[in-house]
């Protein structure tokens, strides 16, 4: 199923998802760390339709580009940035730790190079719904997920609410 | 029918009752006593009541319910059963009795009471019961209860005693249990009455014997009896001298000679082990200066006695055994009440700043020496019989070094009763405040002659007894070759 | 006469033992009343049942323990004698108990031990010898301790030391039943193999234990100062003499083949040869009336066990016979020392001197049973010692030799004693001193009558009451007459006597005081040391053995504590370091944690890897 | 009919929080509070012909998907049982925010309610998120300094357990088309264990390990329970982390990857180890929630390791500790509670001899700390003796001996906890204390009484098991 072509556009795309990844997590500024993020969730979108799996892209693309990015955004601009050295100091911490991530990843790497053809990975056909309409797939396949996805806002409003409305008396 | 009613009646009236001791405590303290007292004395009446049938082989006394993974729950009144129940529950009565005058000014005595007729129950409960796991329910039942009673005084380091205590009896207890999953394992099931005469693995003895020697404190699971002389001086009497110990010993003939048929060189094993458990805590007896502590080592040394006569497998060492059994019951259980009227009176536990006491305590005196001369095994005290009948029993199995070992012991006991005896009562006082001491309270001192009375007539009238051991052999004699 | 009348002898005066504690202590003349029946009428029932066979037996404690009694030839002669000895001593023991604040239990333990002892005479049962045996125990414990509050210590020392011997036949009790199969005495005939000799030694120990002997006898001294008096006469004096002779020879003659100059044997006559060299050596330095008797008490009864130990029919007839007069004039000489005791307030030989005057009739009964004692002939002691010397000297002449020193130095040190007590200077504060009461001399006369009697007419008690005992044994001879069997033996005798005597006259004359008759021996370079030790109880075995047991479980009490030491430091300690190991592991950094589940998972990884 | 478990706790949260929050404090428990006991009621009946006749006449929707069986009702019963007690508790607590807290244990109900009822693994991923969110807010309602660190640790490694636990279903997914529990069981049976197969399972125990809080991945659960409020550590304990994690790892070793031995003997593994090291890491500590957060990760273990046999015998024994570690541990936390409220503070060092001035809460404590140790005649002996039997029938003799030697170490921390707090003489300064209130004492004797009845009335619960078909 995945062509020669398909495979060159997929090494492109994979690297710079990594590569903006690598870029958010190591970024001095918060502000441009946040960007860093949105552009990874828009790689992914672009490999998600590659892979033929639009409306995941298209979720994708509408929340964690456009919403989280917006809400990331607007609660940096409330902070305070931090003084020179203390991002210094951070940058130097971070520095520190992740010494060891390249060595990982080159690791991980050749490992993955090495087992892949013994793994013989056999993937399935996957029912990949693209025949399915939006609303097909929410209240007919994944039904349950709907009352799943009520009670996770529920809880998480409930965490909003406990965790940050401060009361008058303090 | 009646005998299944008796059986209820003597395990459940005690275990069931005990729980509503604390209520009438709330009455009277007078109306609990009575209470507790007739509790114990029900069961010793239904065992009693059971006797005749139990000489005949105890099936009338029997009922079970079948519940599933061989886990049938039934209880059944043979002749051994109704024997340990006799002689636990007669001799729990007297220490309940004796309690009274000895606990009036302690506080929490409402605990106290259910705690010692929850004990009595669970020995009960654990005597008839046919079930190896039943049986090992009230066996740790048996060891809650003897923690609580050890740590009933409450202070640091009682409670750390009796901690310990329940620790190494639960430590023997849980290797037991794997000892009784062995036999699960190669029979199939838990109730004994269906693995009658089976031949169980040497592996599953050993573990069965660390769980018997844990609660009967032998040599190498021993300390915790002499550490928990510690308790008010009615448990260490109840626990030590006349009936916890002798669950162990219980347990042994009801595995080893009623019920199960073992490899032979256990014959020589066990009397080798209890032959240097009876020697070390006979020496390590002279050497003590805690009377309670003291008589503690002398029941660690006379189990040794107790278990030579059962682990010999002849029919004379079986029989000294049980005698054994009841003539240690009555004379220990008095040493200990005497040692409690002297340590309460007199103000310490140790015999070396005693001294005299017999101008004083002449009751106590005259009952504690018919007491110790009972345990040494001298006539016309019970003792004799069964000192002459487990020594003949070590002989007549070609045991005759392990028999001279025992003879050892036996001068040793002679020597630690007798030291004990003198430091106590006989020659200068070296106690302050000597004229106000006064002989203990009326119930005590009854109870306490009451029981060297029996050791004495237990002597003279050996023929009761013996016969009712001699039926209870005849009936294991199935089992042994 | 029914068997059942078996029971008497042993129930009569037990029961009235019993009787004897309800009755109040101020019932004036009730108690000695009690006494003086209960001893009566033992006394009637054995002079009923002498040289009887009766049988009885009655199933009383299963497994072979039913109480089996059987009177023959010797039991009765042992019955007998004991019941005369207890009769005398009663009516001795009346007088001079009198006013005692313990005198109610004393009787009461007096009676409660003729009927154990006579019980234990009767016994035909091996267990219930044993019964009646250690019962005896209890009683003498008992006894000793009515003596005061410093008698405890000596009650302890005699129970324990009689403890000891009384487990060894326990134990040979129970190896004799178990290799005969039944525990009837009268069936019992076991060869000498290893086991039964074993068993034998073991019933050996048991017997001589209780009868006095060597290893065992150190609490008889002591007792003699602590216990009161009427107990040394009756109980180290007669009754444990009587009773520890009569099971030496049953196990000799009928439960065991016990052949002469067996391995047996010869230790049997060494124990005896040690017991009367060691003790009458003792005997000799004491100051002290009773002391002396009691150490002489000891070492005659060497005598009898060398006359058993032999095992040719002489030898035992003498020692039996020997036991017989022992019993009389050993009883006899306390009763004396008794009555000084009374009257002159002292058995301190120090403190006594010419009383011979004031009391007549005690120095008369003193001086015959002193030369009956001493082998002086034509008394009962010369005969039955002559019958010893010739089972002695057929049997290995070092045993002879030793039984003669013995002979001189018994007479010997009562040549000390008569002229202490009885000759020599009288004190002041002795003026008033009167003869003792009527109840406590006649005893003494009849006793030392009994001495002479038993001397001159010897046949008596040889014929009718010793050598029946034999049997079969005896092949016919008789060793009764007036006329001694061998010549030679009978001069050296004499000869020894001459010579003691002599060494009396030189040791007053050197001293210039009876007390210091025997100075010059006690004080000799090589032997005064030796005295010294002896004097601190340095070689008494009850301390050496209460010395081992003190060590031994100081041991013990090493182990123990270590066992326990295991419980309270070294398993809290392994798991206290264990679970603060782990607590510590846990630093509550949250990338800590996150590392050991991804460990955990890769350590998963390779488990499943390597399994598969 | 299975998704009323699921509507009623969520009518429950919109009908508290309607009035407002003045009247919602005092009513908002004693709503969650019905709710749980119909909970109770529903589940107990679930099995009966009643609820079957009900099923056929009211469809509702997501009918396929949620079903009921006789562990979901057990579960779902335990579930309503602890909810109940736990929001009785909550009255106990100083200013408790009663509306929030309320809500919350609804929220956490739906979440548990719904990992019980479904069938397939995603479903099962969704609503284990929903359950540890809440729990997350439920740590931290008070907002102190250590809640709040203990909730962080908690999110931060079940953020890790979600990520391994996706990446398993997303490989299943990949091989096996789709997510069912019958349709992956039927998959791997006929296709056999294929290397990625594996490697998803190895993701899977990772991450439900992390779940169940077993030894290498157990380390945010002391952090998170000692700190947690006492009506919530008792939730967490009693019922949260036993559906989230150990009712997953039963489900999933029973029904989807039953032919797999890989999964069975690492549970037994992580199972035996837990065990021992959650007993030795308990010994000494001197916080009293701490050390009974480390006894939970031990008698956990348990569970796990008769569950991880595969055999029906073990399963019954698994559940039937399931319930009485439920009752038990959630009795203990309750007296720890209770403790706390009356002398202020949790360290046992500073405590002594408190049984003479709480007699309730000393006996209950003794009740239960005998169970968990597994001392006959209480419920915690049975359930391990079935373990320990379960275990010996089916060969593992080694995993046997180590269960059953284990409980001396779990009998040793309880004894030394007994020593320090309740059996002794009364530590002076402590004069003051009197029992605790009836929010702590109701829920003690409630739960000690469970104990106590399964215990004395074990020949009838070992007959109810087999009319079940569970032995």
């Amino acid at each position: 199923m995945l062509d020669s072509s398909m495979n060159v556009w997929m090494v492109i795309l994979l690297s710079l998802l990594l590569l903006s990844a690598v870029f958010a997590v190591m970024i001095r500024d918060l502000l441009k760390a946040a960007i860093a993020l949105a552009a990874v969730s828009v790689v992914l979108t672009v490999i998600m339709f590659l892979l033929g799996s639009p409306l995941a892209a298209v979720f994708e693309l509408s929340v964690c580009a456009g919403l989280i990015t917006a809400i990331f955004i607007s609660a940096i601009s409330l902070t305070k940035p931090g003084t020179q050295e203390e991002l210094a100091a951070k940058r130097r911490l971070r520095l520190k730790r992740f010494i060891y991530l390249p060595i990982l990843l080159v690791l991980i790497g050749v490992g993955l190079w090495l087992a892949w053809p013994s793994l013989k990975l056999d993937i399935a056909a996957v029912g990949t719904g693209a025949g399915l309409s939006v609303q097909q797939v929410l209240w007919d396949a994944r039904s349950l997920d709907i009352l799943g996805q009520i009670i996770i806002i529920l809880a998480g409003v409930f965490g909003v609410v406990v965790l940050f409305r401060g009361r008058k008396a303090r | 029918m009646m005998g299944q009613i008796l059986l209820s009646l003597a395990i459940f009236v005690p275990v069931a009752g005990s729980f509503f001791l604390p209520l009438a405590g709330k009455l009277s303290s007078r109306f609990r006593n009575i209470l507790a007292f007739v509790l114990v004395s029900v069961s010793f009446i239904a065992s009693a009541a059971m006797l005749p049938s139990a000489l005949s082989g105890g099936q009338a006394n029997y009922w079970q319910i079948e519940l599933p993974l061989g886990l049938t729950f039934g209880f059944l009144g043979d002749g051994l059963a109704v024997f340990m129940a006799m002689v636990s529950s007669f001799i729990g009565a007297i220490i309940v009795l004796y309690s009274i005058g000895y606990m009036s000014h302690y506080n929490n005595q409402n605990e106290y009471y259910l705690l010692v007729v929850l004990f009595i129950g669970s020995m009960m409960g654990l005597v008839y019961s046919t079930n190896l796991i039943f049986l090992y329910v009230f066996w740790e039942i048996a060891a809650i209860v003897c923690w609580r009673l050890i740590g009933f005084f409450r202070e640091k380091e009682t409670v750390k005693r009796a901690d310990k205590a329940f620790l190494v009896t639960v430590f023997g207890a849980l290797v037991m249990l794997i000892g009784f999953f062995l036999i699960y394992q190669q029979t199939g099931t838990f109730d004994m009455l269906q693995m009658k005469g089976v031949q169980i693995s040497d592996w599953a003895v050993a573990l069965i014997l660390v769980g018997i020697f844990a609660k009967s404190a032998t040599l190498p699971l021993h300390t915790w009896l002499p550490d928990a002389g510690v308790a008010p001086s009615p448990v260490t009497s109840l626990l030590h001298a006349a009936v916890l110990v002798k669950i162990g010993v219980y347990a042994y003939a009801r595995f080893f000679l009623v019920n199960f048929a073992m490899n032979p060189v256990w014959h020589i094993v066990v009397p080798i082990v209890v032959g240097l458990s009876a020697i070390v805590s006979a020496g390590a007896a002279i050497i003590e200066k805690d009377i309670k502590r003291l008589i503690a080592y002398s029941t660690v040394s006379q189990l040794g006695f107790i278990f030579l006569g059962l682990s010999t497998g002849s029919i004379l060492g079986i029989a000294g055994g049980l005698l054994y059994i009841l003539m240690h019951g009555l004379a220990k259980g008095g040493l200990f009440l005497c040692a409690g009227i002297v340590e309460q009176n007199a103000g310490t536990k140790d015999i070396t700043k005693m001294g005299g006491l017999i101008k004083v305590m002449p009751v106590t005196a005259v009952t504690f020496i018919f007491c110790a001369f009972s345990v040494m095994g001298l006539p016309p005290f019970g003792g004799f019989f069964s000192k002459y009948l487990v020594i003949s029993g070590a002989v007549s199995s070609e045991q005759a070094w392990i028999a001279l070992a025992f003879i050892v012991g036996a001068i040793l006991t002679i020597i630690y009763l007798l030291r004990a005896f003198t430091m106590v009562f006989m020659g200068e006082t070296k106690l302050a405040g000597f004229e106000d001491i006064r002989e203990g309270s009326r119930t005590m001192l009854v109870s306490v002659s009451v029981l060297a009375g029996l050791s004495l007539a237990a002597g003279i009238l050996i023929n009761y007894p013996s016969a009712f051991v001699q039926t209870i052999v005849q009936q294991m004699a199935v089992v042994i070759r | 006469m029914s068997d059942m009348m078996l029971l008497f002898p042993i129930f009569v005066p037990v029961f009235l033992g019993a009787v004897m504690f309800l009755v109040p202590g101020k019932a004036k003349w009730v108690k000695e009343a009690l006494l003086l029946i209960g001893t009566a009428v033992t006394l009637v029932v054995s002079i009923l049942f002498f040289g009887k066979n009766m049988d009885f037996v009655l199933p009383w404690g299963g497994f072979g323990m039913d109480l089996s009694l059987k009177l023959y030839q010797f039991s009765s002669f042992i019955l007998l004698s004991v019941a005369v000895f207890a009769f005398l001593i009663a009516l001795y023991s009346v007088v001079s108990m009198k006013g005692h604040e313990q005198a109610k239990k004393f009787y009461a333990y007096m009676l409660l031990t003729l009927g154990f002892v006579s019980g234990a005479v009767l016994a035909n049962n091996l267990i219930i010898l044993l019964f009646f045996w250690e019962g005896l125990l209890v009683l003498l414990f008992a006894m000793i301790m009515t003596g005061g509050k410093k008698a405890s210590p000596t009650a302890v020392k005699a129970l324990v030391l009689n403890g000891v011997a009384d487990l060894c036949l326990l134990l040979g009790v129970g190896i004799t039943v178990f290799i005969s199969g039944t525990a009837a005495m009268d069936k019992i005939n076991l060869p000498m193999d290893f086991w039964g000799s074993f068993a034998f030694a073991l019933m050996m120990i048991g017997a001589i234990g209780k009868a006095g002997s060597m290893p065992f006898h150190s609490w008889i001294p002591d007792a003699a100062i602590d216990a009161p008096l009427p107990f040394m006469a009756l109980l180290p004096a007669a009754l444990e003499k009587l009773l520890g002779i009569y099971l030496l020879t049953r196990i000799s003659l009928d439960l065991f083949i016990f052949q002469p100059g067996s391995g047996m044997s010869i230790a049997m006559m060494t124990i005896g040869a040690v017991t009367i060299l060691l003790a009458v050596m003792m005997a000799l330095i004491q100051k002290n009336f009773k002391r002396l008797l009691s150490y002489h008490a000891i070492s005659q009864v060497g005598y009898m066990i060398l006359g058993i130990g032999t095992a040719l029919p002489i030898g035992i007839v003498g020692g039996l016979f020997h036991m017989i007069n022992n019993a009389m004039y050993k009883s006899a000489l306390f009763l004396t020392g008794g009555s000084v005791e009374k009257q002159a307030g002292t058995t301190d030989l120090e403190k006594l001197g010419g009383l011979g005057r004031k009391m007549p009739i005690t120095f008369t009964c003193f001086f015959i049973t002193a030369a009956a004692i001493s082998g002086v002939p034509p008394l009962n002691g010369f005969f039955s010692k002559e019958l010893i010397f010739e089972g002695a000297a057929e049997s290995g002449l070092v045993f002879y030799i030793v039984a003669l020193l013995g002979a001189f130095f018994t007479a010997a040190s009562f040549l000390k004693l008569g002229h202490a007590a009885f000759l020599g200077k009288r004190r002041t504060e002795h003026d008033n001193v009167r003869e003792a009461p009527w109840p406590m001399l006649v005893p003494m006369i009849i006793i030392a009558a009994g001495c002479i009697l038993f001397g001159v007419y010897n046949a008596l008690p040889l014929n009718n009451l010793i050598q029946p005992v034999l049997g079969a044994k005896l092949g016919g001879e008789s060793f009764a007459g007036i006329l001694p069997a061998s010549w030679l033996l009978a001069g050296i005798s004499v000869g020894v006597l001459v010579l003691a005597l002599a060494n009396h006259f030189f040791g007053v004359k050197r001293t210039k005081s009876g007390l210091g008759a025997v100075d010059h021996i006690h004080y000799a370079p090589g032997l005064k040391t030796v005295y010294k030790w002896a004097e601190l109880r340095y070689f008494d075995p009850y301390n050496i053995g209460m010395v081992i047991v003190g060590g031994i479980s100081k041991v013990l009490w090493w182990v123990d504590r270590g066992i326990d030491w295991v419980y309270d430091k070294f398993t809290v300690r392994l798991v206290n370091i264990l679970s603060l190991g782990i607590r510590k592991a846990h630093t509550g950094s949250h990338r800590l944690y996150i590392a050991w589940a991804l460990g955990g998972m890769a350590l998963l990884a390779v488990l499943v890897a390597v399994l598969i | 009919m299975p998704a009323l478990f699921l509507l009623i706790p969520l009518l429950g949260v919109i009908i508290i929080n309607l009035p407002g929050r003045k009247i919602g404090n005092r009513m908002a428990v004693w709503a969650a509070l019905a709710v749980a006991i119909i909970q109770i009621g529903m589940a107990v009946t679930s099995g009966s012909m009643v609820w079957q006749g009900l099923a056929q006449v009211v469809s509702l929707p997501f009918g396929a998907s949620l079903q009921i069986d006789l562990f979901t009702a057990v579960v779902l019963a335990t579930t309503g049982l602890i909810a109940a007690m736990s929001l009785i508790l909550d009255k106990n607590a100083e200013n408790p925010r009663s509306l929030y807290f309320g809500s919350l244990v609804l929220v956490t109900m739906m979440g548990m309610n719904g990992v019980v009822m479904v069938r397939d693994i995603f479903s099962l991923y969704v609503f284990l998120e929903i359950t540890a969110v809440a729990s997350f807010v439920l740590i931290s309602i008070n907002k102190e300094r250590d809640p709040l660190e203990g909730a962080f640790k908690y999110f931060v490694m079940s953020a890790v357990a979600t990520v391994l636990i996706l990446a398993a279903i997303a490989i299943l997914l990949l091989t096996v088309g789709s997510v069912g529990f019958k349709a992956v069981a039927d998959n791997l049976s006929a296709g056999g264990v294929s290397p990625q197969v594996i490697v998803a399972l190895i993701l899977f125990i990772a991450g439900l390990s992390i779940k169940a809080g077993l030894i290498p991945f157990h380390a945010w659960l002391p952090d998170a329970y000692s700190s947690a409020p006492p009506a919530v550590s008792m939730l967490l304990a009693g019922i949260i982390t036993k559906v989230t994690g150990v009712y997953t790892i039963m489900r999933l070793i029973t029904d989807v990857f039953s032919i797999s031995s890989i999964m069975k003997t690492a549970f037994m593994v992580l199972g035996a180890v837990s065990i021992v090291i959650g007993a030795l890491a308990a010994m000494r500590q001197d916080d009293f929630k701490r050390m009974l957060a480390y006894s939970s990760i031990s008698q956990v273990g348990y569970i796990i390791l008769s569950a991880g046999l595969g055999t029906p015998l073990g399963f019954a024994a698994a559940l039937l500790h399931f319930f009485n570690h439920a009752t038990f541990k959630s009795l203990l936390f309750v007296n720890a509670a209770a403790v706390e409220s009356r002398s202020g503070t949790r360290q046992m060092s500073r405590l002594g001899g408190l049984a003479s001035k709480m007699p309730i809460t000393g006996g209950t404590s003794v009740v239960g700390f005998l169970s968990t140790a597994g001392v006959p005649p209480l419920s915690g002996f049975w359930s391990k003796l079935l373990i320990v039997i379960a275990l010996w029938q089916a060969g593992a003799y080694f995993y046997a001996v180590v269960a059953v030697l284990a409980s001396i170490l779990t009998l040793a921390y309880f004894l030394i906890m007994q020593r320090r707090v309740f059996f002794g003489k009364l530590r002076e300064g402590l004069e003051s204390i009197r029992e605790a209130g009836a929010a702590a004492v109701v829920p003690s004797l409630i739960l000690a009484g469970i104990t106590v009845l399964v215990g004395l009335l074990f020949p009838l619960v070992l007959l109810l098991m087999q009319s079940q078909g569970l032995i």
